[in-house]
């Protein structure tokens, strides 16, 4: 690896020694490292019989000499504190031992976390170690300082004083930090001359000073325009889980919702509706104006004269349930979509969503009115030459501009361009000076969540590296001295004078949110569309004009800022599975018109860009589209990010820059092999991912226990572990993935590795597509260990390596595995990991300091898979042991449980019936997965339950065959 | 090679008196292929080659022990390919031998009496390159002693309910009883090569070895009831290890490996796997060490009847997977059969039924059968029909099971093929060395079948 | 009876005597070797040598436990701190031997190494004595709760001049003890007791609850 | 006649002058000699009125000790550490089935090998019958028979009238 990741890091940089986030596994370095050479050793002496023949060698304690003042726990202490998101908060908890963050878990007193999290949050955990995080101040990519930097900068910030800030032009993200934007409006007042441009890679959520706010578990219908509310969106969490709480059923009793999308490319979001259409942004307009006639009364067979039978059955169905005045009904559509459909969205919720849909005056600093516009308006600043001195604060506009706008030559024709960033990417590469900035749990800092809510960000470390925050970056540009961040986040808040300001201060780091002050200052929205209002209409659809080109946020990158997170590379995409790259994401017909099947290279041209992609055929695609996943192909990212798929910014631009019409595509007869997790997604016609419709689940019976066996039962006194999964309400979101990844040191083995299937995951989601090839579903199925009574895997183990615990666990004992591999043979649902090679980080690697003290990071040749958690277990039956008393229910919960969004997983214990667990696994739609077998999985399933009228049966799999 | 040599069918062979056979000329005769050592361009060449083989393999296990399984094409969800694939063929290549000296000693047959020794040597080789693979294939081989038990400090033992510790006692058993079967079946010869050997220091060292062997009317009264009793647990022992083999896959829930037709299909297999490698290795050597009279084309015809009658056995087997996965009706069990015969892997499927099936039926008419070149192509044949029988249960069984999200495919690394061709080259060094150091045939039990004569005529 | 030929009828043996009685000898010997070696191994590997019991490692200050535990009833918590509330019993930091050391014996040559570890900053490195096998999560605290005396596992250090490792703690011993634990309890008083006392009849009713039976699942000790 | 002798080595060319041979010297009350033969020629023993061997029969009891001794490790390994594998009984005694057998094949043919081995008197290296020169034909295709002198029945004598009724290839005194 290390030679094919350097090879692009800039010369100032002594090359390191091999790469921390592909270990050796995924490729084959020459030379004999000491680790191999003791492997070696270590297996010759094996052979010898004389393995563990030398006595323990006697270690060294070595105790402090004056402990600190506050003497870090040896157990787990908990910050609670905030993850920036598209400028937004994100309550997090995080977690350290001995002064060391190793996991960030939600903060249920955080209103856009609710205590869950999403897979990149997760990962932001990993980023903290990143050994390609920038080091040092760097001068024209020479190691420097910030002395030197300050010092150079006191001299131009005095005749820049002198000309009142002319010439001086800062570039930053659109943020809610009240003290970033603090310092920023300190320095435009201090010098009215200059100016603050904004950029963001991706869309904005505010529309004329204003920002929706939805509540998902009110309406009874939800009518979801290419909207990803659920995952991209900075409240999906919020949203999910409110969502959620309408599509499961408890005890017994349901109150579905019904929802219906119709979006250009399949999303987590539109994914969850009981009726999805993949059209084109055009060719939706044309059903909505069905739709809106439909509503405004007219005969419905006029109206959808000119739909094709599906569509025509969604409008049906849709106005059918809208006309029950009973119902109140939400309309939501993703920021990509042009303004009309937005329009018509206020219209329909005026009418329908009741107080389901809010305006609130946009929170991100988008629209404020002392910026100067974007990075278009910045460049022409520039080739006017009215920037000398241009300052960009995290973002990076060299990747993610368009073509159009040439950011490298603009920024050659600064005097003196300066880069904040925690990576020496490819922005900072074109400044003279890259200054590293603070990871957000190294800082002090402050954040708004999309709610509104405020957070404190406290840092749980010193910046590994000399890193500062944005705030303290642009206090320095403008005062010329530097002032800790800490101090510039209290002088925020501290309203005045106010005497119990350290007790609030303390009960705000505390909780992890900030209260009654914390409320913006609330400027009344633009009135928007009235009741009464009739629908506008979309121009109806013309000519095809050929192939429609969408571009889409990454699901694990995001857009881009994360490439160099080896746990979301090797995160499986949703739908595709794809790991380590994207691909040109196209539907069936079309794929079938150019003859391409998965992996063959298309090219895309317009009149000023060329890409070359490989396609991936994604059904539920859109006709005659294709979606470009963005935020893959960096050159300077980083060992892990660089030359990973491909980066579509390059083909951005145009009056809609999320869509092009304008595309040539042809297939250019080259193939590239796509890696993907999982080959198959189909279920073959076997009962795997349940889903039943409302009436089906009325009739439904409980699955029995089996009870004939041949074997006398053992004994379970005590706690009997178990888990429940609810296949309606888990969306795919994976973010119960990397939670596992990050609480059991689960090794990243590299794209070669996960091509030969050998990924590690102990928890993975099976993705099965399902129902009408018209209008197909997904079907998310997340797969742990079942933890069997009767465990085939542990029959078959010649060591007794893997056993069961009093407790009906599975367990795993890496010490005395010798790996014959035959019990991950003999499992039926593959969910053992086999360490292949030694998949270890390199000795010495930052990564080992987010490793889990409490699990054991296996070796070569060991059989490794789900514990339920068992670390969590133990430390939960010590503390209440000390106490004298029983776990309490809801007192100990697994990684995945703790993160999922939609509380989709429930563990608990089933000897305790008033428990969560039992509960759930009292439902008639709670079955066991390949129960024919006999093996009695302790983890069971909820099935998808789905409203009636969505029609088709959830049986109808062969199809995708 | 062509055959039309003197042969006689009346009468077990070899016939002393067409063959004018005497105590003296059968002493001559085989003795003086270890002790003279003709034709030994013949043997340095095959040697050499057969050598390098070896160093192929050696630097295969160095890799492997440097790297991990990892080198090999295994992976998720086919955890166990060609070492598993490898030890299962050679254990059945195991099996000819003591099934021709115990089993058909047991039916006296006598004609086994010429090609029971080297058989014996073949089954001891191919037991030694089976056994080579359950070590390499652990992911911490330095452990492998844990399946063992002892007492040790922590308190654990093996899990005695796994096939995989059935077969460390299987295989290392057989291992041991096919070695002392043939070290005492060697006993009497090696006192003739004490007795005939030209230097004192040969003399001296297949004395040591002779352990003094004399010809006593004592050590032959103790030694044939000894030998007889040996061939009595062979036989069984022979039965049971392939049983055990044939369980490490039917004790697994697997659809293709959850099957009771396993232990006599695979036992059936190991003796027609072993049978063909015998005609694979004796053809060509008797005509190199001029031992026609000794293994008679009669020998080679009662051979591939014994090939044809374990052929059906084996197709019967197949017939019998497919027949169950369609009266169970069992969803995956048919998915399995289906996938075999269809799925990625088909090829090889067919390949399988023309090297197992369709191949034997050649040997129908008697002209084929004492047809020395055809009989050595199907037995060549039968040879590559096993091991790809092998890898078909081994791995289309693992990489398409239950649930479709994990389904994989395997594809066979560098490292894979040389450790496989490795220990075909130690098989074939090893039976060089036998050849240049040991009687191939049994002189005593020649002599046996001459007395008889000599006496009942 | 005819004349023995004139040509010598006989012929020097291969070999004499001694060879039978060596070969013979030799193969006795090697059933014999090979069963001594299998129950010497297993002695060396059950032996005091092999688990280094009773031995005391070089340490960097002559620090002796009978002094401090022993005669002055220095209380185990006073040096290891945070035996009852983590995993980690928790070695004593320079520090906490200055609080008496700043002034008692604080020029005795046996206190230099401390000094100069308070002077220099520079941490003493202690020998660890009680080494737990590989792959094992051992928890101090819960130990103590459950009323297992210091003693029962690190013996009685009170009494040890220099510590010496008093038990193999081999994973035999450890589920020795989580199969039937009861008779290692001792009354909370004792805990830390340099002579735990066995508890009476009426003492045992108030130790602590047990449940035994997940105490020997794998996933206890190796996670 | 040599000085010391361990009595006559009498060889015969074919197998059934050494039965005729053995035959006489039972009639001539002669117990205490030698055969040596190429092959095992039948009947010999029983001509020679010796015992059949209890090799079979030691063999049979120490497998049959072999098997239970390997069933009772299986059990109790599993009642050592007693832990629930896959739900099956500690006591699944249809799996120990299979090493039990194993170990009964193995202890009986070690046992039987050894007891062939001493109750044939091997190794033995330095028979006397190896000193003689036309002894090296015993393991090929001559047969021949040892009077030894410390039969009660042997002298001088008694040797020539036995040597008389037969026609020896060879005779050779078997020197000390």
């Amino acid at each position: 690896m290390s030679a094919h990741c350097h090879s692009s890091t800039p010369p100032a940089f002594p090359p390191r020694k091999g790469n921390e986030f592909l270990p050796g596994a995924s490729h084959w370095p020459a030379d004999l490292s000491r680790r191999e050479f003791l492997q070696l050793m270590g297996a010759s002496l094996a052979l010898a019989g004389l393995a563990g023949c030398g006595r323990p060698s006697s270690e060294k304690i070595v105790p402090y000499v004056r402990p600190p003042e506050m003497t870090p726990s040896p157990d787990a202490a908990w910050y609670a504190t905030a993850m920036p998101w598209q400028g937004y908060a994100r309550g997090v908890l995080a977690k350290s031992i001995h002064g060391r963050p190793i996991k960030l878990e939600g903060n249920p007193d955080h209103p856009e976390s609710l205590g869950a999290t999403d897979a990149i949050t997760q990962a932001a955990i990993l980023s903290l170690y990143d050994p390609d995080r920038s080091p040092a101040p760097l001068r024209d990519a020479q190691v420097s300082s910030w002395e030197i930097f300050e010092r150079e900068w006191l001299v131009r910030h005095s005749d820049l004083a002198a000309r009142k800030g002319a010439g001086f032009a800062l570039l930053t993200e659109p943020t809610t930090s009240p003290t970033l934007l603090r310092e920023i409006h300190a320095l435009l007042d201090a010098w009215p001359e200059a100016r603050w441009f904004q950029h963001t890679a991706l869309p904005r959520y505010d529309r004329d000073g204003t920002q929706d706010d939805f509540d998902f578990s009110a309406p009874d219908i939800i009518l979801s325009l290419g909207a990803d509310s659920f995952y991209q969106h900075p409240a999906a969490l919020r949203h999910i889980r409110a969502f959620a709480s309408r599509r499961r059923s408890e005890n017994n009793a349901l109150r579905l919702n019904h929802v219906f999308a119709l979006e250009p490319t399949l999303s987590l979001t539109g994914n969850q509706a009981d009726l999805r259409l993949g059209l084109t942004p055009a060719r939706i307009g044309v059903v909505l104006n069905a739709l809106s006639r439909a509503l405004e009364g007219d005969d419905l067979d006029s109206a959808t004269a000119a739909l094709s039978e599906i569509e025509r059955r969604l409008v049906r169905e849709c106005s059918a349930l809208l006309r029950e005045n009973s119902r109140s009904a939400l309309c939501v559509v993703g920021p990509e979509l042009p303004g009309e459909f937005h329009a018509w969205a206020d219209a329909f919720n005026a009418r329908f969503a009741r107080d389901a849909a809010k305006k609130k005056p946009a929170l991100r600093s988008d629209g404020d009115q002392r910026a100067s516009g974007g990075l278009g308006a910045l460049i022409e600043e520039i080739e006017a030459g009215r920037v000398s001195n241009l300052c960009i604060l995290g973002a990076n506009p060299a990747y993610t501009a368009p073509a159009g706008l040439d950011v490298a030559g603009a920024l050659r024709r600064v005097a003196f361009p300066v880069h904040l960033g925690e990576y020496v990417d490819e922005t900072a590469r074109e400044c003279a000076w890259h200054l590293p900035e603070a990871h957000f749990l190294e800082t002090w800092s402050d954040l708004r969540a999309y709610s509104g809510t405020a957070t404190v960000l406290q840092p749980l470390v010193e910046p590994r590296h000399a890193g500062r925050s944005a705030a303290e970056f642009i206090h320095t540009l403008r005062t010329g001295e530097s002032r800790s961040a800490y101090d510039l986040v209290r002088e925020t808040w501290r309203a005045g004078n106010d005497s119990d300001f350290e007790t609030r201060w303390h009960g705000w780091l505390d909780r992890g949110v900030i209260d009654a002050v914390s409320a913006p200052r609330t400027r009344t929205p633009s009135p928007t569309a009235t009741a009464t209002a009739s629908f506008p209409r979309f121009p109806g659809e013309m000519a095809p004009r050929g192939v429609t080109v969408l571009f889409r946020a990454s699901a694990n990158l995001h857009d881009g800022r994360w490439a160099n997170n080896a746990w979301l590379q090797e995160l499986p995409q949703p739908f595709t599975a794809l790991v380590w790259e994207n691909a040109a994401l196209i539907d069936a017909g079309l794929a079938a018109r150019l003859s391409l099947k998965n992996g063959d290279v298309i090219s895309l041209e317009t009149s000023d860009a060329r890409l070359e992609a490989p396609v991936w055929i994604l059904p539920g695609q859109a006709p005659e589209t294709i979606t470009l996943p963005l935020g893959y192909g960096r050159t300077h990212g980083g060992g892990v990010a660089n030359a990973r798929g491909f980066s579509a910014y390059i083909l951005l631009g145009g009056s809609n820059p999320w869509q092009r019409d304008d595309v040539r595509v042809r297939r250019i007869g080259k193939s590239a092999t796509l890696v993907c997790t999982q080959g198959h997604f189909t279920m073959e016609g076997r009962d795997l991912a349940r889903s039943l419709t409302a009436s089906e689940f009325a009739k439904a019976k409980r699955e029995e226990d089996p009870a004939v066996t041949l074997f006398p039962a053992w004994a379970r006194e005590g706690y009997a572990w178990g888990m429940s999964i609810d296949l309606g309400t888990c969306f795919g979101c994976n973010a119960c993935v990397i939670a596992c990844q990050a609480e059991n040191n689960i090794p990243v083995v590299g794209r070669e590795q996960v091509a030969r299937g050998r990924e590690m995951h102990w928890i993975r989601i099976d993705r099965y597509f399902d129902g009408d090839p018209a209008a197909p579903r997904v079907l998310h199925q997340p797969i742990p260990c079942m933890h069997c009574e009767n465990a085939p895997c542990e029959v078959v183990c010649p060591v007794g390596a893997t056993v069961h615990t009093s407790e009906g666990v599975n367990d795993m004992v890496y010490n005395r595995c010798i790996g014959t591999r035959y019990c991950s043979n003999n499992c039926p649902y593959k969910v053992r990991r086999f360490n292949f090679l030694d998949y270890r980080a390199p000795e010495g690697s930052p990564v080992y300091l987010q490793s889990n003290p409490d699990v054991t990071v296996r070796e070569r040749g060991v059989m490794e898979k789900c514990t339920y958690c068992t670390q969590r277990i133990n430390a939960a039956r010590i503390t209440a042991e000390k106490e004298n008393r029983r776990i309490r229910d809801g007192e100990l919960r697994t990684a995945c449980q703790q993160v999922c969004p939609t509380e989709a997983i429930v563990f608990g214990d089933l000897n305790d019936p008033s428990s969560h667990v039992t509960q759930r696994k009292q439902e008639r739609s709670s079955y066991r997965l390949l129960g024919e077998l006999n093996t009695r999985p302790r983890t069971t399933y909820l099935a998808k339950i789905v409203p009636d009228s969505a029609g088709e049966s959830p049986r109808a799999q062969e199809s995708f065959a | 090679m062509i055959s039309h040599e003197p042969h006689s069918r009346q009468t077990d062979v070899p016939n002393p008196s067409r063959t004018g056979m005497t105590f003296s000329s059968i002493t001559a005769d085989i003795s003086h292929l270890p002790l003279e050592r003709p034709r030994s361009r013949f043997w340095w060449t095959g040697f050499l080659v057969a050598f390098a083989g070896v160093m192929a393999l050696v630097a295969s296990i160095g890799w492997l022990f440097l790297r991990g399984v990892g080198v090999w094409g295994i992976n998720m969800p086919v955890a166990w390919g060609f070492a598993i694939v490898n030890f299962v063929w050679w254990i059945g290549i195991g099996h000819a031998g003591t099934f021709i000296s115990a089993i058909l000693l047991l039916l006296h047959q006598r004609w086994r009496t010429s090609i029971s020794r080297f058989t014996e040597a073949m089954t001891l080789f191919a037991v030694a390159c089976a056994g080579i693979y359950p070590l390499l294939h652990l992911g911490r081989p330095q452990f492998f002693y844990w399946l063992v038990p002892y007492p040790d400090t922590m308190g654990l033992w093996p899990q005695f309910r796994s096939p995989l510790v059935w077969d460390v006692f299987a295989v290392s058993t057989y291992a041991t009883v096919s070695l002392l079967f043939w070290y005492i079946g060697l006993l009497p010869d090696l006192a003739t090569l004490r007795d005939k050997a030209g230097t004192r220091l040969k003399q001296r060292l297949y004395g040591l070895f002779s352990l003094g062997w004399r010809g006593d009317g004592r050590h032959w009264a103790h030694y044939e009831r000894l030998y007889l009793t040996l061939a009595g647990l062979a036989a069984p022992l022979v039965v049971s290890v392939h049983s055990i083999v044939g369980l490490d896959f039917a004790v697994a829930i697997l659809p293709g490996w959850h099957s009771t037709i396993f232990p006599p299909y695979f036992v059936a297999g190991a003796i027609f796997s072993g049978f063909a490698m015998v005609l694979t290795l004796v053809i060509p050597l008797r005509r190199v060490y001029r031992l026609e009279n000794y293994i008679t084309v009669r020998h080679l015809e009662l051979m591939a009847k014994v090939l044809m009658a374990m052929g059906w056995i084996v197709a019967y087997g197949y017939f019998a997977e497919f027949f169950d996965a369609w009266r169970t009706g069992d969803l995956y069990e048919r998915f399995v059969a289906a996938n075999r015969a269809t799925g990625p892997y088909a090829p090889w499927f067919w390949a399988l039924m023309a090297c197992n099936i369709l191949a034997p039926q050649l040997l129908w008419p008697r002209a084929l059968r004492q047809n020395t070149c055809v009989l050595f192509g199907v037995a060549l044949a039968v040879n590559v029909g096993m091991w790809v029988e092998r890898f078909i249960i081994v791995v289309t069984s693992l990489h398409r099971d239950f649930l479709p999200s994990s389904w994989g495919m395997y594809h066979p690394t560098f490292w894979d093929w040389t450790t496989f061709l490795g220990t075909i080259g130690l098989f074939v060094a090893l039976l060089f060395l036998f050849l240049r150091f040991l009687p191939a045939v049994s002189m005593a039990e020649m002599r046996s079948l001459v007395g008889e004569k000599e006496t009942h005529v | 009876m005819e004349p023995a030929d004139n040509r010598d009828p006989f012929r020097r043996p291969l070999f004499t005597a001694r060879a039978t009685h060596a070969v013979r000898l030799a193969l006795v010997g090697l059933v014999l070797v090979t069963t001594t070696a299998g129950v010497s191994v297993y002695h060396y590997y059950h032996s005091p040598y092999w688990s280094r019991v009773g031995l005391a490692p070089d340490q960097p200050v002559l620090f002796s436990h009978r002094h401090h535990a022993g005669e002055l009833r220095i209380d185990c918590r006073f040096c290891h701190t945070s035996v009852e509330t983590s995993a980690s019993a928790g070695m004593p930091s320079t520090q906490t031997c200055l609080t008496c050391h700043s002034q008692l014996f604080h020029d005795a040559p046996m206190l230099a190494p401390v000094m100069a570890s308070a002077e220099k900053n520079r941490p003493l490195a202690w020998s660890r004595v009680n080494t737990l096998p590989d792959h094992v999560h051992f928890n101090h605290s819960i130990h103590v709760a459950k009323g297992i005396a210091c003693a029962s596992c690190h013996g009685e250090v009170a009494d040890m001049a220099l510590t010496a490792k008093a038990r193999a703690l081999s994973m035999r011993e450890c589920i020795a003890c989580h199969r039937d634990p009861a008779p290692q309890q001792v009354a909370a008083g004792d805990v830390f007791s340099a002579h735990p006392a066995r508890p009476d009849a009426a003492a045992r009713l108030r130790l602590p609850a047990l449940h035994a039976r997940p105490l020997t699942n794998c996933s206890t000790c190796h996670h | 006649m040599t000085a010391r002798t361990q009595g006559i080595l009498i060889e015969f060319t074919e197998p059934d002058g050494l039965l005729d041979a053995v035959r006489r010297a039972r009639e001539a009350g002669f117990t205490r000699f030698e055969t040596f033969a190429p092959y095992p020629v039948e009947d010999l023993e029983k001509v020679a009125r010796r015992k059949p061997s209890p090799v079979p029969g030691i063999m049979l009891v120490a497998g049959l000790l072999g098997a239970l001794g390997g069933f009772f490790l299986q059990v109790y390994a599993a009642q050592d550490y007693p832990v629930d594998v896959g739900g099956r009984p500690l006591f699944s005694w249809p799996a120990f089935v299979p090493v039990s057998f194993e170990l009964g094949v193995l202890t009986a043919v070690l046992v039987g090998i050894a007891t062939f081995l001493v109750r044939a008197g091997l190794p033995r290296y330095d028979h006397p019958a190896f000193a003689v020169k036309r002894f090296a034909r015993a393991s090929s295709d001559r047969f021949f028979l040892w009077l030894r002198d410390d039969d009660p029945q042997y002298s001088a004598d008694a040797a020539q009238i036995f040597l008389d009724a037969l026609k020896p290839e060879s005779v050779t005194e078997v020197p000390a």
